[in-house]
Order: structure tokens, then C-alpha cells, then sequence
């Protein structure tokens, strides 16, 4: 059945009205206000464009994982390099331009009907004073009023205007008729597919490939130099809005960097830009307003706690859901010493060891060796325990340690002051000087933590790579692929297991420290599973080994959702839409390491990270190969 | 002259079931020593008990008059003994070289903060770790593969790869399990030959699990024949061919027939 | 595959949705922007200086999302019909009132962001806000330092106000009084002298029953257990099953109606607790208690913080609020009284700083309006009569004591009742 | 030298044993610890036997609910190696699904009729419930797991996250925040008392059903030739496929049978705490994963008794040790360490895991 037949465009309508219905029930009409009507057509006839694009009969895309690994670095963002291009060569056989329109016609009369109808009936049903659920009750009214364009007052007093209704067909039909011409125009103009795989083929293949280059390498510069002009009073875009869009451009400007280091040619072209862009990034503290800088501070923030799970994860293969714990660790560790309120326990502690607790205890950079170490140890006694387990054994222990920390800071009132949390923690000083000598002037206090956030980022990132590029890098690297062989190869298995779980932890109480002078308040909720879990996506999303990628992961999973903060109830669905969509169209993250592409090639079944798992869990067991392979029947264990 | 490596009256049971019953094996210095038998006659469960993976539940095993049992097999790989696997088990995601240098862990030891920091002396022994790893690739003819990710090396070459792997610990004794199993005949006799110049240029300890008779028979100059864990022959491959036990228990007539048609130039 | 491209294209739409709403907030609306923002050098001079045609910006932190989400947006709802009020009466000199909503997600983290997103904004006169008393936490610092001032509606915790912030200001009423109420009414009226105090971990709730534990002891009573439960939990058989073994005369809950309904029903399936007492307080003075509850909730009391409320100003801002969101605004929760109060609060205070100077734009200095919301005098709320007083507290009314009867609240003591 | 077992023992102190040994050390510590605890606090408080017997009863019915969301994740682990981390979100669902249900129900007053009346009623409800939590299952295989097969492991992993969390805020988008109060009907409220032990109906309902459900499933797999091919599939797929089973049939039908258990569990949950909401699957799912590994994941008898073990521990543990409640989860915890400690394959873990997990 060709997308283009009848029942094909009918079915598409159906769709469509399903995912309409699920956002108008979700309530973006009553969001959207007067513009709901149109928004929704618009994002109908999107809708209805793509499906006559990639819905095409023989739609051969190569199996996703492997279409990431083909194609350049550069111009790998977002979609995948699918082979659709021939399909959409399929849909228009002959007459096929008037079938498209007839298809789109069709699918837009089925969408347009269905969802009057539907708000007919809400409408009537709330006009006559009927009780859809208690529920549904108190969005109803704004939303189907949003969606017929009238007040919720009129709908409860059903005093609705009927021709709102073939409106509402009206505003469909054309959507999926505008669909259709665009799809038809396209075709005309024989552009093949929108993805960037195709899109970079296409540069290719034009003689200006290099001007388009150096259009990729400009692109940060350009932004910032966009950010530094909406810094100047006066200036704004979007009205009100000028710091979200400010910080949108910065979080593209930085992400682009990352691009252009890669677009521009090894060697020394390569050393200027990226030379240029750490400064253009190193300014941005100074420019950026109070608001941005938290952001980014974060962000950032998140980098360090990105690279540190990555060594634990990436490099190492263990995986660990209970990363938090030592991000706690790490700051409450530094609450401790820098916070007003002080525990009986640590007060006694101080009187023990003759010191007179004055606030704060230690400066910033003189807790920073007692945070990390503190993590340090905790990443120690976690990882004895869970030496032994793998995989998933791991993930759930991991997991529980890291809730186990969370319930003593909240429980241990004494100690933690509970749920109240340890307010007015103070900032990072610089050689004796207090906090405020930066907050003030050029470097906003928000700005100041930026700035250290990125030099610690900085220092972490190159202490991991430097690290993975050494024979403990291998070790781990080799542990991960296949613990025995490795043992049997001379790794000492466990001294480096540990070392992961250390260093890990170590940077992850760093960039707890950071966090928390960053929040000056921090409460036990600071800590909860999502942080694990926000750290742990956006390694995977950014690409798992890839340090660039990870940058590109925070980036996108902490600084975006605060440029969504105008829609805040929606933020947590888009994200984690996005994030299966994400691990769907690019398992291996958005800008993968080298190792990743050739595990995620389909040619292994379950994947090297299996592998190295689904051999014996118990030690006592004999090792054999991997029993996916038939030779191992013929292994010489007795059965 | 004394043996580099003396199994002595080893024996591992799993459950029931006796893998390894009270075999005694002696393997001289430079000698190239084979060890065959039927499927399930326990060799490399015994190859597993030699490098740490099992512990033994009786009996010494001696390497340079060392006890080895009770070691962590990276300990034992430290005291000089290396192994190849049955069913090849290279790093697959990493390169030829990449699995050649982690070979030679044990054999490197710039500290992790000289690492970090980049220290001449750690970026020199890098350095000679990578000409070392590449100098073995070449000894298994591998050299035009060095940056080739191991998953993609044809399946003979992987089997070469893993002896190349070993050869980074600069072990004195090599164990390898059926290192020609599954390979063509021109492969095979690469292998053989491979194993010949271990013995006289690296001057490398050989015992091999095997069960192409024509590799055993040209290669080894000991032969022990396993069957249902016991040992039940030792000797030189004529003498162990003459063994009538091990030929109703092993081979079998036709075997020994095509065999000597095989191998005239014993 | 065209099943994951049409996955992806549905949620790209999705996003692309979510941009257009970004990109469209009430608030860009508002015309000359620049205007307004060429001529606020606010940190410099200390002083918001508004261009003719500019508008008066309050920021409003909402626990829009988190665990409260419904009493956050009625709260929010609460304080744009104060808005739409002041500017139907005409603003103020010609200048409009506008609010920026922000989400504090009722809890420490987000409040803090949203703290640094006002003190970077210049044009922000002051703070309704934040819901939560967690929340509140994180904006007290960051507006200290950027002397914005602010008005909590609905944080109840002793420590948001305190003699060294002068920016801190709140129209709820401090639990402390609460707290003190409840003790002194289960031992004095009810003349129990033996109670079991629970709560949900919750820096409003374990703060609450912390308070009332003190008074009881103060008092004489004896506290036989002291139990927290978490926000979310559903099963409190196995801790009241423990509480029951001391066999206490009430129990005392600090915390959210839910966990207050469901507590109330599983009591009566505890051995021990089946005849006991139950309170709680006024994070449980709503209908969802009472659903929770069921037929459980029957003789259970609960302690409100409510105002004098003026009937008819009442009535009159109930049916701008149906006729605004469709809903009444008890389906909701409480507190959108108290937020409507304290952006008019705020707005009295502006009033009675701010000066138009001769080219025309309105000027409001940040310490004067930080002043003048302390000593703002006899002002007429929902919630009766607000003045404030030097810590900032500028709650009007008192602590009543509600029985369910029937399955509604009949109070049964406290503030209006003689 | 004589070559004895003596000389194979004496060397016996090595890293590995070492460590192992280190861990016992550590285990047994805290088990000591424990029944010191246990011995001068925990029963030093002097409960009454009853309470012990009610708290017992209590953390059955718990372990009741556990075990029936535990054996959904043991079932798709088997099988796909997967941690269905959106599974809590499945219960979750078959709790809404069913409270719409029985409002409709009670609006159309089946509820107060004759008792017959009413148990077909909760049983329509449940099946409602369970048919809500299939279809989320499958769509969820469908959409977010099936384009994953090849992928690593950590990648279904992530989308499983991304989809539990979808699955909250929509529903949390759609029916609100505030939770949805289930109205137990007269027939079910209430319960009946022993002495000082009082057990709710709704308890005691759980855990039959429950143990009924289990029985079937353990049937199912065991004895039908659709469990056969589930064994098959979850042993090695490709063979499987070979011998002629259609693999992506036996995968729809695991998630399937897990998320109608699942449902089964929101419904029930909900009459028993009478309130769902969006979030209100997350907790449970957690637990229940934890049970599923401490039984040893992919194994149908571990993933119950885990769940039996972990709901008693995390009713009587806090009264036993004399330490707050607040710290069950904490004791939940612990004790899976300790038993990993010991058996790092879970409880019954060799079936499966000995081989893949």
C-alpha cells in the first residue's frame, strides 16, 4: 500500500489527529490562546509533509546504527543519514503530483472533521453542565475554548458560534493541501531529503564544499560576536525575552564550536580555532548577564559531572546509576565548611581537634582537596562491595547507594539539618580575596562560578583524556571489552576498577563543591535519582568516550530545558521525547568517539558492553568465550 | 637439564565431575610440548588451571621451581607465562596495536600522574612500547594491519593477533589452545612455522593444545595425550603414535593410517 | 525506517510547538521594551526608571510544577486578577502592571535559578513569591543582594523572615503560630495529654510538627513518637502500626493532604489507633483531603490560616475567577486570596514611591519601595486587614480549627469564633 | 615435593580470595551488627507478638504487589536483557486506567449491588486496568524498545528512562497532579480482625491474587508451548529463530503478560491505598526491580521470593533494628548489598544469569 492511496492518506489523518489529540489534551491550546487553531493546522500540515517525504513504499534506510557511523563528523547533527531519497523518487510516478494533492486533501478533511468533532462534543457536553471527570473538568473549558476560539465563559454558557466548527475543517484541509504543494514543490525542485547526512552529500558534491566550510567554522564567531551586541543596553531581541534568546545563542554558539574545531583541518588551522573559540568562550562570563551565567554555570557545572561518569561508564564499563551520591558528597562536604549552620556533631568534632569554628571554615580552594578526597573515599567503598557484580547487578546497587546518601541527608537532621537543607554557603574567593570583590563590577557573582566551572571543566577534561590516552586508559578499556582475557592479559583488575570508581568520584566532587556555592542553598532534593540519571542521558545522548560529546550533551540536556522555561510543564515530555528519539535516530550520541561507532556497527549482535557482561557472573564458574558463538558447544566445560 | 614448567598430580573436579585427574606434566626450557586428546578430555580446562582462571583442587604446579598455584592470573602472567584462547578472545573494538600494547601492561609502569603531566619518561616508554608492539606485529606479519580494529581482521589473522597479544608480556612460556584450529592449510603452515621461530628466535617455551595431528606431529617434540582427564601417554609423537591406548582411546586406525600418509618425513 | 522518522517528525513538531510558545509569552507583548531598558541603569542609581508607555514589572515565583503544582497555579492565577485589577483601575499615573510568572517548582534548586533570572533582570520592581518555603529559601539571598523586595503569599516557614533580610516579606501566616495554636488546642480543648507527632520530610511539614512537638512538651504533654514519612508514600501501615504500639491519645500530621487523608484512613485499620484522634494542619485544609480521606475523615480537625475575609470583595474576585479560568478557585487550593494580596500589597507600596520625573518616565527607588513595604499601613485585602510589622510579617487573621462533619470543614475554634 | 591438597590450600591467600574474603568479613560484620541490634533494641521495645504478626502481614501484602511488577521486569530481562526501567510507569497506568473505571462503574451503582454484582464489577475494573497497562506495554516495545535491538545495552537502557518519564508528565499533563482517590465499595472496606491483628480485606486480596497470578504465569512458562518458545527466545535468539519461533511474537506477548501483572498490581494497589497518581509507579517500580535482581534477574521464582523478602524487611526491618521508618528504604537497600555480597547473581540467579546477565 503506497502512502499516496486513499485509505493510506486516511490513515495518516487518523495519526495525525491522534498525536493532535494527545497535545490538546496535554493542553497546548489553552497554552497557545488565540493562536491555537493555526498552530495546531501548522503543525498538521508538518505532520502531513514528512509522512509524503519518508513515507515512501521502499523506505531502505540502512538500520540507524549503522547510518550513524557513515558520513562526516561535521555535519552529523539530528537526523540520520537515511537513504530515503529514493523513496520520495518513488511517490510521484506519472500524474503522481494530483495524487499527492489528493492525499493531502484527504488526510486534511480526516484530521479537520475528527477534531471538530471532537471539540463539539467537549463543547456541548460542558455547555449542558455535564461532568467529563473532575479531572478533565478544570482544562477542559480553556482548552476546547482555545481550540474553537471562543472564551471558556461562552463554552460553559454554550453560547458558541457554529461556524466555528467548519472553521476548524476549513483550517486543516488547507493544512494538508499546503502539505502536499510543498511536497509537490520540492519534488519539483528535486531537493532529495532535508538530512543533514544528504545535505552534507550534497555540499560535496558543489564546488564551493570549502566556502561552506569555512561558513561552519565562522558560525560560533558570528554568534558570539551576536551575543556581545545583544549584551549592549538598549539592544534586545524578542522584546522581553532577549536574555532566553540570548542564552539560546550562547548554548548554539558553543555547541557550533565544537563543530567548527572538527570542520577546520588538523594541524594549525585547527589549533587557531580552537585557540579562538576558548577565548571567545572564556569572555562570555564577563558579557553574559546574572541569569546566563547560571545557566551556563551549570551546564558546565554538569560537563565535569559528565566526564567524571564517563570514566566510570565510558572508559571503564561499569555502569552506575548512583552517580549522585557523590556529587552530594562533594557538597555537603563544602556546606559543612563553609556554611553558618553547623552540626553539633562536626562542631564537636572541631572542639575535639582544638579548633574554633569560625564561618567559613575553609575557603573554597582549601575545601577543594578535602571535597575531592571525601569522594574520593566514598567512590572507594562503594566499589569494593560491587567489585564482584556486573551489569545490571551494578546499575541496581550503584542505584540504591546513591538513594541510600539521599535518605541520610535527609533523615539525619542533626547532621544535614534535613530537609531545611544549608543555606548561604559561600562563594569561591581568589588568593585571599573575599567573594564579593568579584561579584562586583565587570564579573557578576553568577559569572565568577561560570568562569571557575569552565577552568575546572577544562582541567577534568584534560586530566580524563590524558588518562584514557595511557596504559590505564587501555586497562580499562581492555576491562570493559573482556574482564578475564584482560586478568589473564596482566590488568589487575581490581586496583583499576577502583581507580575508576575514585577518579570518578573525585570529579564528581568537584563539581559538587561548584554546585554548591553555585545554588548558596542546598536541600537533600538537590540530590535525587535524576540527577544520576540526567548525568548518566547526557553522556549517552552527547556521545559515551567522547569528551566533546559530552560538552554537546550538557549543553543540550541542561541549558536547553532552560531556554523552555516559558513553557515549563512542558519541558519534562519534550525532554524526554526527545531523549527516545535520541537514542533511536543516534544511539551513538551526537558526536561519537571513534570505539563507539565500531560497537554500535550492526554486525555484533548485543554489543562489546554485553559481552564483556554476559560471560559468568560467578567467579567460581570456569570461563569460556562468549556464548553467543556455536564453537563454544564445543568448549571443554563439563555441561 | 630441568623443566621450566612441572604440573604435578593435578587435579580439578567440577560438581562431579572430574575435569583433571592427578596429571602430571614436566615441559623442559625450549622444548615445543603438545597436548592432545578427545573433546572433553580436559586440556584447556588444565591450560586454565596453569594461568589462574581455576584453582586446582590438588597438586603443585612449578614454574621455575615456583608454585603458581593460588595466583591471580595476572600474577602468573607477571612470572612469564602467557596464553592464547580456544575461541579467539581479542579486545575486539580496539586496534591490532592497541591490543599488543595491552599486552605489555605489566611490562610498563610510568606512574598515572606522570601520565597526566606527560613526563618525558613516561612519553619515552610509550614510545618504546609502540615500536615494540609494532616490531611483534611484524614478527607475525601482521605490520600492515597495526591500526586495523581486531573485529575486522580476517579470522586467521586474529589468531595471530592473540599470539602477537601474548608476546607483549615477554613471556618465557607460551600456552596456546588449538592455535591452528579453523585455519586453511597455507594458514596452518604459517602457524607452524610462527611457532618454530618462537622457539628459536625468542627462544620462548611452547606447549600447545592441538588437534590437527599433521601440526602436532611436525611441531611438537613432546607429546602428553589426555583422555577423560587422565594422562594416559607421553612421549615423542612416535612413540606416542606407537602408544596402542592412545590409539583405540584416541585416534583411531584410520587416523594413524591417513597420518602416516600425511607426514612421510618423520 | 519510516516508523522512527515519523516518531522523530512528530516530536520535532513537538519542539517546534514548545518554541513558538517560548517566543510568544504574554509578556513580549509589551511594547517598548527598549525604551525601558535603555534607561535602567537600575544597579547603577539603585532606582527603576520605567519610560512613559513602559510597564511596572513584578516578577511572581509559582510552584507551577513539583509537588504542588495545583495550589501554585491557583496561587499564580490569584495574582494576575490582582493585576488585571490594578490595571483596570488605570495603573498607576498611566503605567500598567504587568506580572513575570516564573516557575519555582516549590523547591530550593529552581527558586534559586529563578532568583538570579530577576536579579538579572533590571526592569523587575519586586517579588510575589515564592510559594513554597523551600523555594523562598533559595530567592532570600540572591534578592537580598539585588534589594528587590518580596512578598510570599503562601511560604509559612519560621525562618523566611528574619531581622537581616529587609527584603524578606510574606502575607502567610508563620507556622510558628500555627504550630503553637495546635498544641495549645490538643491539650487545652481536646485535654489530650499524650500524642504521637508524624511528618512527610518536608521542610514545611517536619518544620511544623518540629514546632508543635516543642509546645506540647513545653506544655507538659508527652510526645510518644516522633515518625516522618516521605511526600509520595502511599502504604503508612507499617509506621502507624509502630505509632499505634505507644498507644497515643491524637495524632498530630505535619504536612500535604494526601498524606494527611490517607494516614487518617489507615489509622482506623491499625490496631490501637482505630478510635485515636487526628490532626493536621493547613497544608491539608483541602478538598483533597477530605477525597483521601473518605469516610475516615469524619471528626478528624484540621488548623487553617485564614483571614477576615470581606464577603463581598471575596465574591466579587470568586467570579472574576471563574469567568477568567473556567474554575472556581477552592477546586484548586488555598492561598490565591493571600496572593492577590500581595501583589496589591506590592503595588500600594510602589504607589507610594514612585514619582514621575519631568521627562515623563516613572521612577521607583529600590530602597524607598523596600521601606515602604514594611510600613505599609491598614491596606484592605482578602484576607482583612494587612500591616506589616518590622520583620516583615504581614499576615492579617488567625489560626482556626476546623472538625469534619458531614465531609465538609465546620470550624470548631480558633481565630473569628468569639 | 609430595603434591597433596595441603600444599594446593596453603597458597591459598591471593587477591581474589583475598578480596572475597575482605567481603565476607564485611558482610558478617554487618550481619552481627544487626542481630546485636535486633536483640538489645528491636525487641528490647517489648511488642506485643501481634504487632509483630501485623507488621509480618503487612510487608506480605507489600512483597505481594512487589512481586507482581518484579516479575514484569524479570520476564523482558529474560528475554531481551533489557531493563524496562518504564515498567513502575506501566502499573502506574493500570492504577488510572482503573480508577476511571470504577468511577464509571459507580456512577452506573454496580457497586452497591449484590455481592455477585460487584465481584464481577472489580473484576471488569481490574481487566480494565490490565488491558490499559498492555496496551502502554506494547506500544512502549513498539516505539521505544524494538528499533533498540541491535543497539548496546546502555542505549535501551536510556530510551526506557526517557519513556518512563514521558509517561509520567503526561499523565501528570493530562489527569493533573493531584491524586485520584479510589472509593474501596463496602463489599471491600474494612476487614477482618484477629485479636490485636486487623487484616484489610484489600491485603488479603492482594496477596492471594497475587500468588494466583504467579502460579499461572509459572504455569504458562513452564508447561505451554508458548513458554517453551519464551525459554527458547530468552536462552538465544537466533537458534530460536532457527527452530522456527517467530521472535518479535514472543517478545509482544512477554511485555504482554508483564504489563497485564502490572496493571493487575496498579489496580489492586490502588483499592489497597486508594490513591494513584502520576508519579505514584516510580517508587514501587524501584523496589520491585530490586527485588527482581536480589531473587536474581530472569528468574520467575527469584523475582517472587525477592519481592516477599523485600516487602517483610521493609515492614518489620525499622521496628526490629528501633530505628526511625523513615529509614526502610535504606534497610531495603543494605540488605541488597549484603545479598550480592554473598551471591552476586541474586538468590536463585544461576538459571539465567549464569549465562547472560
Amino acid at each position: 500500500m503506497t502512502p499516496v492511496s486513499a485509505n493510506g492518506a486516511i490513515r495518516n489523518g487518523l495519526i495525525a489527529f491522534a498525536f493532535l489529540g494527545y497535545l490538546i489534551l496535554i493542553g497546548i491550546p489553552g497554552r497557545l490562546g488565540g493562536s491555537a487553531l493555526p498552530v495546531l493546522a501548522l503543525v498538521a500540515a508538518l505532520f502531513f509533509w514528512v509522512k509524503l517525504r519518508f513515507d515512501a513504499p521502499d523506505t531502505g534506510g540502512a538500520g540507524l546504527p549503522g547510518g550513524s557511523a557513515e558520513g562526516k563528523p561535521g555535519w552529523q547533527i539530528g537526523a540520520p543519514g537515511q537513504s530515503s531519497g529514493r523513496g520520495v523518487g518513488a511517490l510521484f510516478p506519472g500524474r503522481g503530483g494530483t495524487l499527492v494533492l489528493r492525499h493531502g486533501l484527504l488526510a486534511g478533511v480526516t484530521t479537520g472533521l475528527l477534531i471538530a468533532g471532537m471539540s463539539l462534543a467537549f463543547a456541548s457536553a460542558i455547555g449542558s453542565g455535564a461532568s467529563i471527570q473532575p479531572v478533565l473538568d478544570k482544562i477542559v473549558p480553556v482548552n476546547v475554548g482555545a481550540l474553537i476560539g471562543v472564551s471558556p465563559g461562552q463554552i460553559a454558557n454554550d453560547d458558541v458560534p457554529l461556524f466555528r466548527y467548519p472553521l476548524q475543517v476549513l483550517f486543516f484541509t488547507v493544512a494538508g493541501l499546503f502539505a502536499a504543494l510543498a511536497a509537490v514543490a520540492a519534488r519539483a525542485r528535486n531537493l532529495q531529503t532535508t538530512s543533514m547526512a544528504r545535505l552534507s552529500a550534497y555540499l560535496d558534491s558543489l564546488p564551493f564544499r570549502t566556502t561552506a566550510r569555512f561558513a561552519g567554522i565562522a558560525l560560533p564567531f558570528l554568534l558570539l560576536a551576536y551575543i556581545v551586541w545583544l549584551g549592549i543596553p538598549g539592544v534586545s531581541a524578542f522584546g522581553s525575552n532577549e536574555g532566553t534568546v540570548r542564552l539560546l545563542f550562547t548554548l548554539i554558539a558553543t555547541g557550533s564550536g565544537l563543530f567548527a574545531i572538527r570542520l577546520a583541518h588538523p594541524g594549525r588551522e585547527q589549533k587557531i580555532v580552537a585557540l579562538l573559540l576558548a577565548l571567545g568562550v572564556l569572555t562570555m562570563p564577563f558579557i553574559l548577564d546574572q541569569f546566563q551565567n547560571s545557566v551556563m554555570g551549570l551546564v558546565f557545572i554538569f560537563v565535569m559531572m559528565g566526564l567524571g561518569l564517563n570514566i566510570v561508564v565510558g572508559y571503564a564499563g561499569l555502569l552506575d546509576l548512583g552517580y549522585v551520591a557523590f556529587f552530594a558528597i562533594g557538597a555537603y562536604t563544602y556546606a559543612f565548611l563553609s556554611a553558618p549552620f553547623s552540626s553539633p556533631y562536626i562542631s564537636n568534632l572541631l572542639n575535639l581537634l582544638g579548633i574554633s569554628p569560625e564561618i567559613p571554615l575553609l575557603g573554597y580552594w582549601t575545601a577543594l582537596p578535602v571535597a575531592m578526597l571525601t569522594a574520593a573515599i566514598g567512590g572507594i567503598l562503594l566499589g569494593i562491595p560491587v567489585l564482584r557484580l556486573r551489569g545490571d547487578y551494578l546499575a541496581i546497587v550503584t542505584l540504591g547507594f546513591g538513594e541510600i546518601i539521599r535518605l541520610f541527608m535527609l533523615n539525619l537532621g542533626e547532621l544535614t539539618n534535613g530537609p531545611r537543607g544549608i543555606l548561604e554557603i559561600s562563594q569561591p574567593g581568589l588568593f585571599g580575596l573575599p567573594p564579593q570583590s568579584f561579584s562586583s563590577g565587570l564579573l557578576s557573582s553568577q559569572g565568577w562560578i561560570f568562569l571557575v566551572a569552565l577552568v575546572s571543566s577544562a582541567v577534568v577534561a584534560f586530566v580524563a583524556i590524558r588518562l584514557n590516552d595511557s596504559r590505564l586508559g587501555r586497562a580499562w578499556f581492555a576491562m570493559q571489552e573482556d574482564e578475564d582475557v584482560a586478568e589473564a592479559t596482566g590488568v589487575h583488575l581490581v586496583r583499576t576498577k577502583l581507580l575508576a570508581f575514585a577518579i570518578g568520584a573525585t570529579f564528581a566532587g568537584m563539581a559538587g563543591q561548584l554546585y554548591a556555592s553555585r545554588q548558596i542553598n542546598i536541600f537533600p532534593e538537590n540530590f535525587s535519582l535524576f540527577v544520576s540519571i540526567d548525568a548518566l542521558a547526557l553522556i549517552i545522548v552527547g556521545g559515551i568516550g567522547s569528551p566533546a560529546g559530552i560538552v554537546l550533551g550538557a549543553l543540550a540536556l541542561k541549558g536547553l530545558p532552560e531556554v523552555l522555561r516559558g513553557v515549563d510543564e512542558y519541558r519534562i515530555v519534550t525532554f524526554a521525547a526527545l531523549l527516545v528519539i535520541m537514542m533511536i535516530v543516534r544511539p551513538a550520541g551526537i558526536l561519537p568517539s571513534a570505539r563507539r561507532r565500531v560497537q554500535v556497527s550492526p554486525t555484533d549482535e548485543q554489543g562489546p558492553t554485553t559481552a564483556a557482561e554476559e560471560r559468568e557472573n560467578d567467579a567460581s564458574l570456569p570461563a569460556q568465550g562468549p556464548p553467543a558463538r556455536p564453537e563454544d558447544a564445543r568448549s571443554e566445560e563439563p555441561a | 637439564m630441568t623443566a621450566l614448567l612441572s604440573i604435578q598430580a593435578v587435579t580439578k573436579v567440577f560438581g562431579g565431575l572430574t575435569a583433571v585427574d592427578n596429571v602430571d606434566v614436566d615441559i623442559a626450557e625450549r622444548s615445543i610440548t603438545s597436548l592432545i586428546g578427545p573433546n572433553g578430555a580436559g586440556k584447556t580446562t588444565l591450560f586454565n588451571c596453569l594461568t589462574g582462571l581455576h584453582r586446582p583442587e590438588a597438586g603443585e604446579i612449578l614454574f621455575d621451581g615456583r608454585s603458581l598455584i593460588g595466583l591471580r592470573p595476572d600474577e602468573i602472567t607477571a612470572r612469564g607465562v602467557a596464553r592464547t584462547y580456544q575461541n579467539i578472545r581479542l579486545f575486539g573494538r580496539m586496534t591490532a596495536l592497541e591490543n599488543v600494547l595491552v599486552g605489555q601492561h605489566l611490562r610498563l609502569h610510568a606512574s598515572h600522574w606522570s601520565a597526566i603531566l606527560r613526563s618525558t619518561r613516561q612519553q619515552a616508554e610509550e614510545r618504546a612500547a609502540r615500536t615494540f608492539a609494532l616490531e611483534l606485529l611484524a614478527f607475525v606479519g601482521l605490520e600492515s594491519h597495526a591500526e586495523v580494529v581486531s573485529t575486522n581482521l580476517p579470522y586467521g589473522e586474529q589468531r595471530l593477533l592473540e599470539v602477537a597479544r601474548a608476546l607483549g608480556s615477554r613471556p618465557s612460556l607460551l600456552l596456546l589452545d588449538e592455535p591452528a584450529a579453523g585455519m586453511n592449510p597455507s594458514e596452518t603452515d604459517r602457524m607452524m612455522e610462527l611457532v618454530h621461530r618462537l622457539r628459536d628466535e625468542m627462544g620462548i617455551t611452547i606447549f600447545l593444545i592441538e588437534h590437527d595431528m599433521k601440526v602436532v606431529m611436525s611441531v611438537s617434540e613432546t607429546v602428553a595425550v589426555l583422555d577423560y582427564g587422565e594422562k594416559i601417554a607421553e612421549g615423542t609423537p612416535e612413540e606416542v603414535r606407537a602408544n596402542a591406548r592412545v590409539v583405540e582411546a584416541y585416534l583411531g586406525p584410520e587416523v594413524v593410517l591417513q597420518d602416516t600418509a600425511d607426514t612421510p618425513n618423520l | 525506517m519510516p516508523k522512527k522518522l515519523r516518531i522523530a517528525a512528530l516530536f520535532a513538531v513537538t519542539l517546534l510547538l514548545l518554541s513558538a510558545c517560548v517566543a510568544a509569552p504574554p509578556a513580549a507583548e509589551t511594547p517598548s521594551e527598549e525604551a525601558s531598558m535603555e534607561e535602567a541603569p537600575a544597579d547603577m542609581s539603585g532606582k527603576v526608571v520605567i519610560a512613559s508607555g513602559g510597564t511596572i514589572r513584578i516578577g511572581g515565583s509559582f510552584a507551577l510544577t513539583g509537588p504542588i503544582p495545583d495550589p501554585g497555579l491557583n496561587i499564580r492565577h490569584g495574582a494576575e486578577i490582582a493585576i488585571d485589577d490594578l490595571n483596570g483601575a488605570g495603573g498607576l499615573e498611566g503605567f500598567m502592571f504587568e506580572l513575570v510568572a516564573e516557575d519555582g517548582a516549590c523547591d530550593g534548586t529552581q527558586g534559586t535559578n529563578v532568583g538570579n533570572k530577576f536579579a538579572a533582570d533590571e526592569t523587575i520592581v519586586a517579588v510575589t513569591g515564592g510559594t513554597c518555603s523551600g523555594e523562598t529559601f533559595g530567592l532570600v539571598p540572591i534578592l537580598q543582594e539585588a534589594r528587590i523586595p518580596f512578598v510570599s503569599p503562601s511560604a509559612t516557614n519560621p525562618d523566611i523572615t528574619s531581622p537581616d533580610c529587609d527584603v524578606c516579606n510574606r502575607v502567610a501566616l508563620s507556622d510558628a503560630l500555627q504550630g503553637a495554636t495546635d498544641a495549645d488546642f490538643v491539650m487545652s480543648d481536646l485535654g489530650f495529654t499524650k500524642v504521637a507527632v508524624v511528618h512527610d520530610n518536608s521542610d514545611y511539614g517536619k518544620g511544623l510538627a518540629e514546632i508543635f512537638q516543642s509546645n506540647v512538651t513545653d506544655m507538659g504533654g508527652e510526645v510518644s513518637s516522633f515518625e516522618g514519612v516521605q511526600v509520595g508514600d502511599t502504604d503508612f501501615r507499617a509506621m502507624l502500626a509502630r505509632v499505634g504500639a505507644d498507644g497515643p491519645q491524637a495524632v498530630f500530621f505535619g504536612g500535604y493532604s494526601t498524606e494527611a487523608g490517607l494516614i487518617a484512613q489507615q489509622m482506623t485499620e491499625t490496631p490501637g489507633l482505630e478510635e485515636t484522634a487526628f490532626m493536621s494542619v493547613d497544608g491539608a485544609y483541602t478538598q483533597q483531603y477530605l477525597e483521601a480521606a473518605g469516610d475516615a475523615a469524619e471528626g478528624t480537625y484540621v488548623s487553617f490560616v485564614a483571614g477576615a475575609d470581606s464577603e463581598e470583595m471575596n465574591a466579587d474576585f470568586d467570579a472574576k475567577y471563574v469567568e477568567k479560568y473556567g474554575v472556581s478557585p477552592d477546586d484548586l487550593g488555598p492561598f490565591h486570596s493571600q496572593s492577590y494580596d500581595s501583589v496589591k500589597l506590592i503595588a500600594a507600596a510602589i504607589m507610594a514611591v514612585a514619582t514621575v520625573d519631568d521627562s515623563g518616565n516613572l521612577v521607583i527607588d529600590r530602597e524607598e519601595l523596600i521601606s515602604a513595604i514594611r510600613s505599609v499601613d491598614a491596606f484592605e485585602g482578602l484576607t482583612g486587614t494587612i500591616k506589616c510589622d518590622s520583620i516583615g510579617e504581614c499576615g492579617a487573621g488567625g489560626v482556626q480549627i476546623f472538625q469534619v462533619a458531614e465531609g465538609a470543614f465546620d470550624q470548631v475554634s480558633g481565630f473569628g469564633m468569639e | 615435593m609430595a603434591p597433596s591438597r595441603l600444599t594446593a590450600q596453603a597458597a591459598g591467600v591471593n587477591g581474589k580470595t583475598a578480596l572475597r574474603f575482605l567481603l565476607r568479613a564485611f558482610g558478617a560484620a554487618i550481619l552481627v551488627l544487626v542481630i546485636w541490634r535486633v536483640t538489645t533494641v528491636g525487641l528490647a521495645e517489648g511488642y506485643p507478638a501481634s504487632f509483630w504478626i501485623s507488621q509480618a502481614l503487612n510487608g506480605l501484602v507489600l512483597g505481594g504487589v512487589y512481586a507482581l511488577v518484579a516479575l514484569g521486569y524479570t520476564l523482558v530481562y529474560g528475554i531481551l536483557f533489557m531493563i524496562n526501567f518504564a515498567h513502575g510507569e506501566v502499573m502506574m497506568i493500570g492504577g488510572i486506567a482503573g480508577f476511571f473505571a470504577l468511577q464509571f462503574s459507580q456512577s452506573r451503582g454496580w457497586l452497591e449491588g449484590p455481592w455477585p454484582v460487584v465481584v464481577v464489577a472489580l473484576l471488569l475494573i481490574m481487566l480494565f486496568g490490565m488491558a490499559a497497562s498492555v496496551l502502554i506495554g506494547i506500544t512502549l516495545e513498539r516505539l521505544a524498545y524494538r528499533p533498540l535491538r541491535q543497539a548496546p545495552r546502555l542505549v535501551p537502557l536510556i530510551s526506557a528512562i526517557g519513556a518512563s518519564l514521558f509517561l509520567q508528565y503526561s499523565v501528570l499533563l493530562i489527569f493533573g497532579v493531584s491524586p485520584h482517590s479510589y472509593r474501596k465499595p463496602a463489599l471491600i472496606s474494612g476487614g477482618m480482625r484477629m485479636g490485636d491483628v486487623f487484616i484489610p480485606y484489600t491485603g488479603a486480596i492482594i496477596f492471594i491474587t497475587s500468588i494466583l497470578l504467579m502460579l499461572a504465569l509459572y504455569f504458562i512458562i513452564q508447561r505451554t508451548k508458548l513458554g517453551r518458545a519464551m525459554r527458547a527466545v530468552a536462552e538465544d535468539r537466533a537458534t530460536a529463530s532457527l527452530m522456527g519461533v517467530d521472535v518479535n511474537a514472543v517478545i509482544v506477548i512477554t511485555f504482554m503478560l508483564g504489563s497485564a501483572l502490572a496493571g493487575a498490581a496498579g489496580v489492586m494497589l490502588g483499592f489497597h491505598n486508594t490513591v494513584v497518581k502520576f508519579n505514584s509507579g516510580f517508587v514501587p517500580g524501584l523496589k520491585a526491580f530490586t527485588a527482581a535482581v536480589l531473587g536474581g534477574i530472569g528468574n520467575i521464582p527469584g523475582a517472587m521470593f525477592g519481592a516477599l523478602i523485600l516487602g517483610l524487611i521493609e515492614a518489620i526491618g525499622p521496628s526490629a533494628l528501633g530505628i526511625p521508618t523513615e529509614y526502610k528504604d535504606v534497610i531495603a537497600f543494605t540488605l541488597l548489598v549484603l545479598i550480592l555480597i554473598f551471591r552476586p547473581t541474586g538468590l536463585f540467579g544461576e538459571v539465567l544469569s549464569e549465562k547472560k546477565a
